[in-house]
Protein backbone atom coordinates (compact mmCIF):
# COMPACT_ATOMS: atom_id res chain seq x y z
CA UNK A 1 0.00 0.00 0.00
CA UNK A 2 1.80 3.41 -1.11
CA UNK A 3 0.81 6.55 -2.48
CA UNK A 4 2.91 9.25 -3.93
CA UNK A 5 1.75 12.63 -5.17
CA UNK A 6 4.96 14.08 -7.31
CA UNK A 7 5.75 16.28 -10.00
CA UNK A 8 8.57 13.88 -11.26
CA UNK A 9 7.81 10.87 -14.12
CA UNK A 10 7.55 7.60 -13.03
CA UNK A 11 8.53 4.07 -14.56
CA UNK A 12 5.45 1.68 -15.02
CA UNK A 13 8.08 -1.38 -15.02
CA UNK A 14 9.75 0.05 -11.85
CA UNK A 15 6.92 0.36 -10.15
CA UNK A 16 5.87 -3.22 -10.59
CA UNK A 17 8.60 -4.76 -10.23
CA UNK A 18 8.56 -2.92 -6.54
CA UNK A 19 5.36 -3.61 -6.33
CA UNK A 20 5.52 -7.81 -6.71
CA UNK A 21 9.36 -8.33 -5.45
CA UNK A 22 9.27 -10.80 -3.04
CA UNK A 23 5.45 -12.01 -3.21
CA UNK A 24 5.13 -15.56 -5.60
CA UNK A 25 1.72 -15.75 -4.96
CA UNK A 26 0.49 -12.56 -7.11
CA UNK A 27 -0.82 -13.89 -10.17
CA UNK A 28 -2.69 -10.83 -11.73
CA UNK A 29 -1.15 -7.17 -11.95
CA UNK A 30 -3.47 -4.55 -13.78
CA UNK A 31 -2.31 -1.00 -14.42
CA UNK A 32 -3.89 2.33 -15.25
CA UNK A 33 -2.05 4.66 -16.94
CA UNK A 34 -3.48 8.45 -17.42
CA UNK A 35 -2.31 10.40 -19.78
CA UNK A 36 -2.18 14.02 -21.12
CA UNK A 37 -4.89 14.07 -24.25
CA UNK A 38 -3.89 17.28 -27.12
CA UNK A 39 -7.22 17.56 -28.59
CA UNK A 40 -9.71 18.81 -25.77
CA UNK A 41 -13.26 19.98 -26.48
CA UNK A 42 -11.56 23.63 -26.45
CA UNK A 43 -9.26 22.54 -29.07
CA UNK A 44 -5.65 21.29 -28.92
CA UNK A 45 -3.54 22.36 -25.81
CA UNK A 46 -0.24 22.81 -25.31
CA UNK A 47 -0.29 22.72 -21.65
CA UNK A 48 -1.99 21.06 -18.89
CA UNK A 49 -1.43 22.17 -15.30
CA UNK A 50 -2.68 20.25 -12.38
CA UNK A 51 -2.97 21.76 -8.85
CA UNK A 52 -3.53 20.12 -6.00
CA UNK A 53 -4.50 20.45 -2.20
CA UNK A 54 -0.84 19.24 -0.59
CA UNK A 55 -1.67 17.05 2.54
CA UNK A 56 -5.38 16.17 2.04
CA UNK A 57 -4.29 14.69 -1.15
CA UNK A 58 -2.24 11.77 0.29
CA UNK A 59 -4.93 11.45 2.79
CA UNK A 60 -7.58 10.75 -0.21
CA UNK A 61 -5.69 8.69 -1.53
CA UNK A 62 -4.90 6.53 0.83
CA UNK A 63 -8.29 6.59 1.90
CA UNK A 64 -9.08 5.44 -1.56
CA UNK A 65 -6.40 2.78 -1.39
CA UNK A 66 -8.08 1.28 1.97
CA UNK A 67 -11.55 0.91 0.54
CA UNK A 68 -10.12 -0.68 -2.24
CA UNK A 69 -8.16 -2.93 0.36
CA UNK A 70 -11.12 -3.73 2.24
CA UNK A 71 -13.28 -4.57 -0.50
CA UNK A 72 -10.73 -7.50 -3.03
CA UNK A 73 -8.27 -9.76 -1.70
CA UNK A 74 -5.20 -7.40 -2.98
CA UNK A 75 -1.48 -8.47 -2.20
CA UNK A 76 -0.87 -4.80 -3.57
CA UNK A 77 -1.65 -1.32 -4.09
CA UNK A 78 0.17 1.76 -5.59
CA UNK A 79 -0.85 5.16 -6.62
CA UNK A 80 1.30 7.73 -8.14
CA UNK A 81 -0.18 10.91 -9.38
CA UNK A 82 1.81 13.84 -10.80
CA UNK A 83 0.94 17.28 -10.31
CA UNK A 84 2.65 21.39 -12.29
CA UNK A 85 3.03 21.20 -15.52
CA UNK A 86 2.62 18.68 -18.14
CA UNK A 87 2.11 18.28 -21.72
CA UNK A 88 0.57 16.42 -24.34
CA UNK A 89 1.22 12.86 -24.00
CA UNK A 90 3.04 13.10 -20.47
CA UNK A 91 1.79 10.91 -17.99
CA UNK A 92 -0.77 11.91 -15.38
CA UNK A 93 -1.33 9.11 -12.86
CA UNK A 94 -0.56 5.27 -12.46
CA UNK A 95 -2.52 2.76 -10.50
CA UNK A 96 -1.32 -0.54 -9.96
CA UNK A 97 -2.97 -3.58 -8.17
CA UNK A 98 -1.78 -7.22 -7.33
CA UNK A 99 -4.10 -9.96 -6.82
CA UNK A 100 -3.58 -14.06 -7.18
CA UNK A 101 -6.54 -13.53 -9.61
CA UNK A 102 -7.07 -11.19 -12.68
CA UNK A 103 -11.11 -10.16 -11.28
CA UNK A 104 -9.91 -8.74 -7.95
CA UNK A 105 -7.21 -7.05 -9.72
CA UNK A 106 -8.87 -5.70 -12.87
CA UNK A 107 -12.19 -4.57 -10.70
CA UNK A 108 -9.53 -2.49 -7.63
CA UNK A 109 -8.50 -0.86 -10.40
CA UNK A 110 -10.90 0.50 -12.13
CA UNK A 111 -12.73 0.92 -8.63
CA UNK A 112 -9.20 3.22 -7.69
CA UNK A 113 -9.51 5.51 -10.82
CA UNK A 114 -13.26 6.17 -10.33
CA UNK A 115 -13.13 6.97 -6.82
CA UNK A 116 -9.57 8.69 -7.65
CA UNK A 117 -11.31 10.74 -10.62
CA UNK A 118 -14.30 11.94 -7.81
CA UNK A 119 -12.96 12.06 -4.24
CA UNK A 120 -8.87 13.15 -4.56
CA UNK A 121 -8.27 17.09 -4.69
CA UNK A 122 -6.91 17.38 -8.33
CA UNK A 123 -7.42 20.31 -10.69
CA UNK A 124 -6.45 21.05 -14.31
CA UNK A 125 -6.24 23.86 -16.27
CA UNK A 126 -5.79 23.08 -19.73
CA UNK A 127 -3.55 25.98 -21.67
CA UNK A 128 -3.65 26.56 -25.41
CA UNK A 129 -3.35 29.01 -28.28
CA UNK A 130 -6.67 30.41 -27.18
CA UNK A 131 -6.28 30.78 -23.47
CA UNK A 132 -6.34 28.83 -20.13
CA UNK A 133 -9.54 27.24 -18.64
CA UNK A 134 -10.14 24.99 -15.96
CA UNK A 135 -11.39 21.78 -16.94
CA UNK A 136 -14.82 21.45 -15.80
CA UNK A 137 -15.59 17.71 -14.24
CA UNK A 138 -17.70 15.85 -15.83
CA UNK A 139 -20.84 14.03 -14.59
CA UNK A 140 -20.24 10.74 -15.93
CA UNK A 141 -17.41 10.58 -13.68
CA UNK A 142 -19.80 10.84 -11.06
CA UNK A 143 -21.63 7.90 -12.33
CA UNK A 144 -18.59 5.43 -12.75
CA UNK A 145 -17.84 6.31 -9.36
CA UNK A 146 -21.87 6.02 -7.88
CA UNK A 147 -21.38 2.42 -9.47
CA UNK A 148 -19.35 1.30 -6.53
CA UNK A 149 -21.84 2.46 -3.87
CA UNK A 150 -23.64 -1.19 -4.78
CA UNK A 151 -22.45 -4.25 -3.57
CA UNK A 152 -20.13 -6.11 -5.66
CA UNK A 153 -22.31 -9.20 -6.02
CA UNK A 154 -25.31 -6.55 -7.18
CA UNK A 155 -23.38 -6.01 -10.74
CA UNK B 1 -9.57 29.30 11.45
CA UNK B 2 -7.57 28.69 8.05
CA UNK B 3 -9.32 29.26 5.02
CA UNK B 4 -8.12 27.78 1.67
CA UNK B 5 -8.58 28.40 -1.77
CA UNK B 6 -7.73 26.60 -5.21
CA UNK B 7 -8.50 26.48 -8.77
CA UNK B 8 -10.84 29.15 -9.64
CA UNK B 9 -11.82 29.98 -6.26
CA UNK B 10 -7.97 30.80 -5.60
CA UNK B 11 -8.03 32.94 -8.78
CA UNK B 12 -11.35 34.47 -8.22
CA UNK B 13 -10.31 35.43 -4.45
CA UNK B 14 -6.84 36.30 -5.70
CA UNK B 15 -5.91 34.08 -2.07
CA UNK B 16 -4.37 30.60 -1.42
CA UNK B 17 -5.45 31.00 1.66
CA UNK B 18 -6.23 33.25 4.87
CA UNK B 19 -7.03 33.53 8.68
CA UNK B 20 -10.34 34.45 9.44
CA UNK B 21 -12.03 35.10 12.50
CA UNK B 22 -15.24 33.40 12.83
CA UNK B 23 -18.52 32.26 14.43
CA UNK B 24 -20.31 30.69 11.47
CA UNK B 25 -21.98 27.67 12.32
CA UNK B 26 -21.74 25.82 9.49
CA UNK B 27 -19.99 25.66 5.93
CA UNK B 28 -22.74 27.64 4.50
CA UNK B 29 -22.59 30.21 6.70
CA UNK B 30 -18.76 31.20 6.55
CA UNK B 31 -19.42 31.04 3.01
CA UNK B 32 -21.95 33.58 3.17
CA UNK B 33 -19.74 35.82 5.23
CA UNK B 34 -16.91 35.45 3.20
CA UNK B 35 -19.12 35.98 -0.09
CA UNK B 36 -19.58 39.97 1.38
CA UNK B 37 -15.87 40.80 1.86
CA UNK B 38 -15.51 42.04 -1.49
CA UNK B 39 -16.13 41.73 -5.19
CA UNK B 40 -13.45 39.16 -5.59
CA UNK B 41 -14.82 36.87 -2.95
CA UNK B 42 -18.30 37.32 -4.60
CA UNK B 43 -17.52 36.20 -7.99
CA UNK B 44 -15.82 33.10 -6.09
CA UNK B 45 -19.04 32.37 -4.19
CA UNK B 46 -21.56 33.31 -6.48
CA UNK B 47 -22.70 29.99 -7.53
CA UNK B 48 -22.65 27.62 -4.23
CA UNK B 49 -23.87 24.63 -6.10
CA UNK B 50 -20.49 25.10 -7.69
CA UNK B 51 -18.21 24.85 -4.65
CA UNK B 52 -17.10 21.41 -3.13
CA UNK B 53 -15.54 22.15 0.30
CA UNK B 54 -13.38 20.12 2.80
CA UNK B 55 -12.74 20.71 6.81
CA UNK B 56 -9.49 19.29 8.02
CA UNK B 57 -8.92 18.13 4.87
CA UNK B 58 -11.86 15.35 4.86
CA UNK B 59 -14.30 16.23 2.36
CA UNK B 60 -17.53 17.86 3.46
CA UNK B 61 -20.88 19.06 2.49
CA UNK B 62 -22.59 23.10 2.84
CA UNK B 63 -24.37 21.83 6.16
CA UNK B 64 -21.50 20.53 7.70
CA UNK B 65 -21.17 22.07 11.40
CA UNK B 66 -18.20 24.08 11.55
CA UNK B 67 -17.51 23.46 15.46
CA UNK B 68 -13.57 22.22 16.55
CA UNK B 69 -12.61 23.24 12.49
CA UNK B 70 -9.35 24.22 11.87
CA UNK B 71 -9.01 24.28 8.35
CA UNK B 72 -11.69 24.58 5.58
CA UNK B 73 -10.90 24.88 2.11
CA UNK B 74 -13.20 26.02 -1.22
CA UNK B 75 -12.66 24.80 -4.56
CA UNK B 76 -14.45 23.49 -7.62
CA UNK B 77 -15.10 19.81 -8.57
CA UNK B 78 -11.85 17.72 -8.53
CA UNK B 79 -10.77 17.02 -11.83
CA UNK B 80 -7.42 14.65 -11.43
CA UNK B 81 -6.89 11.53 -12.70
CA UNK C 1 -2.72 -4.33 -33.68
CA UNK C 2 -0.05 -6.43 -32.84
CA UNK C 3 0.47 -9.98 -31.51
CA UNK C 4 3.60 -11.91 -29.97
CA UNK C 5 4.38 -15.72 -28.60
CA UNK C 6 7.55 -15.93 -27.70
CA UNK C 7 9.61 -17.71 -25.00
CA UNK C 8 11.78 -14.59 -23.76
CA UNK C 9 10.18 -12.04 -21.08
CA UNK C 10 9.22 -8.67 -21.72
CA UNK C 11 9.18 -4.92 -20.96
CA UNK C 12 5.86 -3.08 -20.23
CA UNK C 13 7.18 -0.15 -19.83
CA UNK C 14 8.77 -0.09 -23.56
CA UNK C 15 5.80 -2.23 -24.95
CA UNK C 16 4.07 0.88 -23.56
CA UNK C 17 6.22 3.46 -25.00
CA UNK C 18 5.93 1.79 -28.06
CA UNK C 19 2.41 1.39 -27.91
CA UNK C 20 1.58 4.79 -27.30
CA UNK C 21 4.84 7.17 -29.73
CA UNK C 22 3.20 9.55 -31.51
CA UNK C 23 -0.70 9.43 -30.57
CA UNK C 24 -1.28 12.23 -28.51
CA UNK C 25 -4.73 11.22 -28.11
CA UNK C 26 -4.74 8.61 -26.31
CA UNK C 27 -5.54 9.07 -22.30
CA UNK C 28 -5.79 6.21 -20.86
CA UNK C 29 -3.43 2.70 -21.06
CA UNK C 30 -3.96 -0.36 -18.83
CA UNK C 31 -2.12 -3.52 -18.63
CA UNK C 32 -2.18 -6.70 -17.69
CA UNK C 33 -0.04 -8.85 -16.26
CA UNK C 34 0.04 -12.76 -15.61
CA UNK C 35 2.39 -14.32 -12.93
CA UNK C 36 3.32 -17.76 -12.41
CA UNK C 37 2.06 -18.32 -8.69
CA UNK C 38 4.38 -20.20 -6.43
CA UNK C 39 1.56 -22.02 -4.95
CA UNK C 40 -1.10 -24.03 -6.40
CA UNK C 41 -3.81 -26.53 -5.25
CA UNK C 42 -1.40 -29.40 -5.73
CA UNK C 43 0.92 -27.80 -3.25
CA UNK C 44 4.06 -25.30 -4.13
CA UNK C 45 5.63 -25.64 -7.82
CA UNK C 46 9.32 -25.08 -8.89
CA UNK C 47 8.36 -24.70 -12.86
CA UNK C 48 5.63 -24.04 -15.07
CA UNK C 49 5.73 -25.41 -18.70
CA UNK C 50 3.77 -23.49 -21.54
CA UNK C 51 2.79 -25.40 -24.49
CA UNK C 52 1.30 -24.16 -27.60
CA UNK C 53 -0.19 -24.54 -31.19
CA UNK C 54 2.16 -22.40 -33.26
CA UNK C 55 0.48 -20.49 -36.24
CA UNK C 56 -2.99 -21.43 -34.50
CA UNK C 57 -1.86 -19.37 -31.44
CA UNK C 58 -0.44 -16.21 -33.38
CA UNK C 59 -4.05 -16.62 -35.45
CA UNK C 60 -5.96 -17.29 -32.00
CA UNK C 61 -4.56 -14.08 -30.65
CA UNK C 62 -5.04 -11.65 -33.52
CA UNK C 63 -8.72 -12.47 -33.70
CA UNK C 64 -9.20 -11.71 -30.57
CA UNK C 65 -7.67 -8.33 -30.76
CA UNK C 66 -9.71 -7.77 -33.76
CA UNK C 67 -12.57 -8.56 -31.93
CA UNK C 68 -11.45 -6.05 -28.87
CA UNK C 69 -11.05 -3.21 -31.52
CA UNK C 70 -14.43 -3.96 -33.17
CA UNK C 71 -15.68 -3.61 -29.96
CA UNK C 72 -14.21 -0.67 -28.30
CA UNK C 73 -12.81 2.63 -29.48
CA UNK C 74 -9.30 1.60 -29.30
CA UNK C 75 -6.21 3.38 -30.49
CA UNK C 76 -3.55 0.80 -29.79
CA UNK C 77 -3.72 -3.19 -28.72
CA UNK C 78 -0.65 -5.26 -27.64
CA UNK C 79 -0.42 -9.12 -26.85
CA UNK C 80 2.86 -10.88 -25.31
CA UNK C 81 2.16 -14.51 -24.54
CA UNK C 82 5.22 -16.54 -23.57
CA UNK C 83 5.77 -20.29 -23.56
CA UNK C 84 8.32 -22.71 -22.89
CA UNK C 85 9.70 -23.31 -18.66
CA UNK C 86 9.06 -20.79 -16.58
CA UNK C 87 9.69 -20.28 -13.21
CA UNK C 88 7.35 -19.05 -9.94
CA UNK C 89 7.18 -15.32 -10.37
CA UNK C 90 7.85 -15.12 -13.76
CA UNK C 91 5.77 -13.02 -16.31
CA UNK C 92 3.46 -14.87 -18.76
CA UNK C 93 1.25 -13.15 -20.33
CA UNK C 94 1.16 -8.80 -21.41
CA UNK C 95 -1.65 -7.53 -22.28
CA UNK C 96 -2.12 -3.74 -22.99
CA UNK C 97 -5.09 -1.31 -24.60
CA UNK C 98 -4.85 2.12 -25.52
CA UNK C 99 -8.01 4.87 -26.05
CA UNK C 100 -9.43 8.03 -25.20
CA UNK C 101 -10.96 6.99 -22.31
CA UNK C 102 -10.71 4.59 -19.48
CA UNK C 103 -13.58 2.52 -19.64
CA UNK C 104 -13.22 1.49 -22.83
CA UNK C 105 -9.23 0.22 -21.95
CA UNK C 106 -10.20 -1.47 -18.98
CA UNK C 107 -13.28 -3.11 -20.89
CA UNK C 108 -11.36 -4.07 -23.45
CA UNK C 109 -8.25 -5.33 -21.45
CA UNK C 110 -10.78 -7.42 -18.93
CA UNK C 111 -12.18 -8.61 -22.73
CA UNK C 112 -9.09 -9.75 -23.90
CA UNK C 113 -7.55 -11.40 -21.26
CA UNK C 114 -11.40 -13.55 -20.65
CA UNK C 115 -11.12 -14.58 -24.46
CA UNK C 116 -7.67 -15.45 -24.49
CA UNK C 117 -7.81 -17.90 -21.42
CA UNK C 118 -10.54 -19.60 -23.10
CA UNK C 119 -9.71 -19.64 -26.81
CA UNK C 120 -5.80 -19.33 -27.50
CA UNK C 121 -4.15 -22.82 -27.65
CA UNK C 122 -1.78 -22.69 -24.71
CA UNK C 123 -1.17 -25.38 -22.22
CA UNK C 124 0.25 -25.42 -18.71
CA UNK C 125 2.02 -28.07 -16.91
CA UNK C 126 3.17 -27.44 -13.41
CA UNK C 127 6.21 -29.05 -12.01
CA UNK C 128 6.91 -29.67 -8.21
CA UNK C 129 8.65 -32.02 -5.70
CA UNK C 130 5.53 -34.25 -5.69
CA UNK C 131 5.89 -34.59 -10.05
CA UNK C 132 4.26 -32.67 -12.63
CA UNK C 133 0.47 -32.29 -13.77
CA UNK C 134 -1.79 -30.57 -16.47
CA UNK C 135 -3.68 -27.72 -15.18
CA UNK C 136 -7.26 -28.37 -15.68
CA UNK C 137 -9.21 -25.51 -17.19
CA UNK C 138 -11.46 -23.08 -14.54
CA UNK C 139 -15.25 -23.29 -14.90
CA UNK C 140 -14.87 -19.98 -13.97
CA UNK C 141 -13.26 -18.91 -16.94
CA UNK C 142 -16.06 -19.65 -19.50
CA UNK C 143 -18.26 -18.07 -17.07
CA UNK C 144 -15.86 -14.98 -17.63
CA UNK C 145 -15.82 -15.10 -21.21
CA UNK C 146 -19.29 -15.88 -21.56
CA UNK C 147 -20.40 -12.34 -19.87
CA UNK C 148 -19.31 -10.80 -22.78
CA UNK C 149 -21.75 -12.44 -25.40
CA UNK C 150 -24.44 -10.36 -24.16
CA UNK C 151 -24.21 -6.75 -25.53
CA UNK C 152 -22.11 -4.31 -23.78
CA UNK C 153 -24.93 -2.33 -22.92
CA UNK C 154 -26.75 -4.63 -20.74
CA UNK C 155 -24.16 -5.67 -17.94
CA UNK D 1 -4.38 -35.27 -43.35
CA UNK D 2 -1.67 -33.76 -40.82
CA UNK D 3 -3.62 -34.98 -37.31
CA UNK D 4 -1.44 -32.94 -33.81
CA UNK D 5 -1.90 -33.52 -30.84
CA UNK D 6 -1.46 -31.01 -27.51
CA UNK D 7 -1.01 -31.09 -23.98
CA UNK D 8 -1.85 -34.78 -22.61
CA UNK D 9 -3.51 -35.92 -25.57
CA UNK D 10 0.42 -35.82 -27.04
CA UNK D 11 1.68 -37.21 -23.88
CA UNK D 12 -0.68 -40.10 -23.82
CA UNK D 13 -0.87 -40.95 -27.72
CA UNK D 14 3.06 -40.29 -27.60
CA UNK D 15 3.22 -38.32 -30.50
CA UNK D 16 3.30 -34.53 -31.75
CA UNK D 17 1.82 -35.20 -35.18
CA UNK D 18 1.32 -37.51 -38.27
CA UNK D 19 -0.45 -37.92 -41.22
CA UNK D 20 -3.48 -40.12 -41.31
CA UNK D 21 -5.05 -41.48 -44.15
CA UNK D 22 -9.16 -41.20 -43.54
CA UNK D 23 -12.76 -40.86 -45.29
CA UNK D 24 -14.15 -39.40 -42.06
CA UNK D 25 -17.10 -37.60 -42.22
CA UNK D 26 -16.67 -35.29 -38.99
CA UNK D 27 -14.17 -34.82 -36.06
CA UNK D 28 -16.03 -37.47 -34.33
CA UNK D 29 -16.10 -40.18 -36.46
CA UNK D 30 -11.53 -39.32 -36.80
CA UNK D 31 -11.83 -39.71 -33.11
CA UNK D 32 -12.88 -42.88 -32.83
CA UNK D 33 -11.17 -44.29 -35.79
CA UNK D 34 -7.84 -43.40 -33.99
CA UNK D 35 -9.12 -44.40 -31.15
CA UNK D 36 -9.24 -48.08 -32.17
CA UNK D 37 -5.94 -47.91 -33.14
CA UNK D 38 -3.90 -48.99 -29.87
CA UNK D 39 -3.92 -48.58 -26.28
CA UNK D 40 -1.97 -45.16 -26.37
CA UNK D 41 -5.32 -43.89 -28.60
CA UNK D 42 -7.84 -45.53 -26.75
CA UNK D 43 -6.22 -43.71 -23.51
CA UNK D 44 -6.13 -40.31 -24.98
CA UNK D 45 -9.65 -40.78 -26.43
CA UNK D 46 -11.28 -42.64 -23.34
CA UNK D 47 -13.00 -39.12 -23.23
CA UNK D 48 -14.24 -37.39 -25.90
CA UNK D 49 -15.85 -34.42 -23.46
CA UNK D 50 -12.20 -33.82 -22.15
CA UNK D 51 -11.34 -33.14 -25.66
CA UNK D 52 -11.21 -30.05 -27.86
CA UNK D 53 -10.52 -29.81 -31.53
CA UNK D 54 -9.27 -27.38 -34.16
CA UNK D 55 -9.61 -27.70 -38.23
CA UNK D 56 -6.93 -25.67 -40.21
CA UNK D 57 -5.90 -23.82 -37.07
CA UNK D 58 -9.66 -22.64 -36.38
CA UNK D 59 -11.87 -24.01 -33.09
CA UNK D 60 -14.18 -26.58 -34.12
CA UNK D 61 -17.05 -28.76 -32.91
CA UNK D 62 -16.78 -32.48 -32.48
CA UNK D 63 -19.51 -32.79 -35.03
CA UNK D 64 -17.87 -30.15 -37.18
CA UNK D 65 -17.23 -31.90 -41.04
CA UNK D 66 -14.10 -32.70 -41.87
CA UNK D 67 -14.38 -31.89 -45.77
CA UNK D 68 -11.68 -30.05 -47.24
CA UNK D 69 -9.57 -30.03 -43.69
CA UNK D 70 -5.72 -30.41 -44.17
CA UNK D 71 -4.65 -29.95 -40.59
CA UNK D 72 -6.63 -31.42 -37.26
CA UNK D 73 -5.69 -31.18 -33.90
CA UNK D 74 -6.78 -32.74 -30.83
CA UNK D 75 -6.15 -31.34 -27.14
CA UNK D 76 -7.41 -30.49 -23.81
CA UNK D 77 -9.25 -27.48 -22.86
CA UNK D 78 -6.62 -24.50 -23.25
CA UNK D 79 -5.13 -23.12 -20.12
CA UNK D 80 -3.35 -20.10 -20.97
CA UNK D 81 -3.10 -16.96 -19.91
Amino acid sequence: MSVSVQKQDFNISAEMDALTAGDRDIGAVVSFTGLVREMTSAGAITEMALEHYPGMTERALADIETAACARWPLQGVRIIHRYGPLAPGDRIVLVLTASRHRTAAFEAASFLMDYLKTKAPFWKKEAGPAGSQWVDARDVDDAQAARWEAPPDAS
Amino acid sequence: MKVLYFSWMRERVGLTSEEVETRAATVRDLAQELAVRGENYAYAFENLAAVRVAIDQEMAELDTPLAGASEVAFFPPVTGG
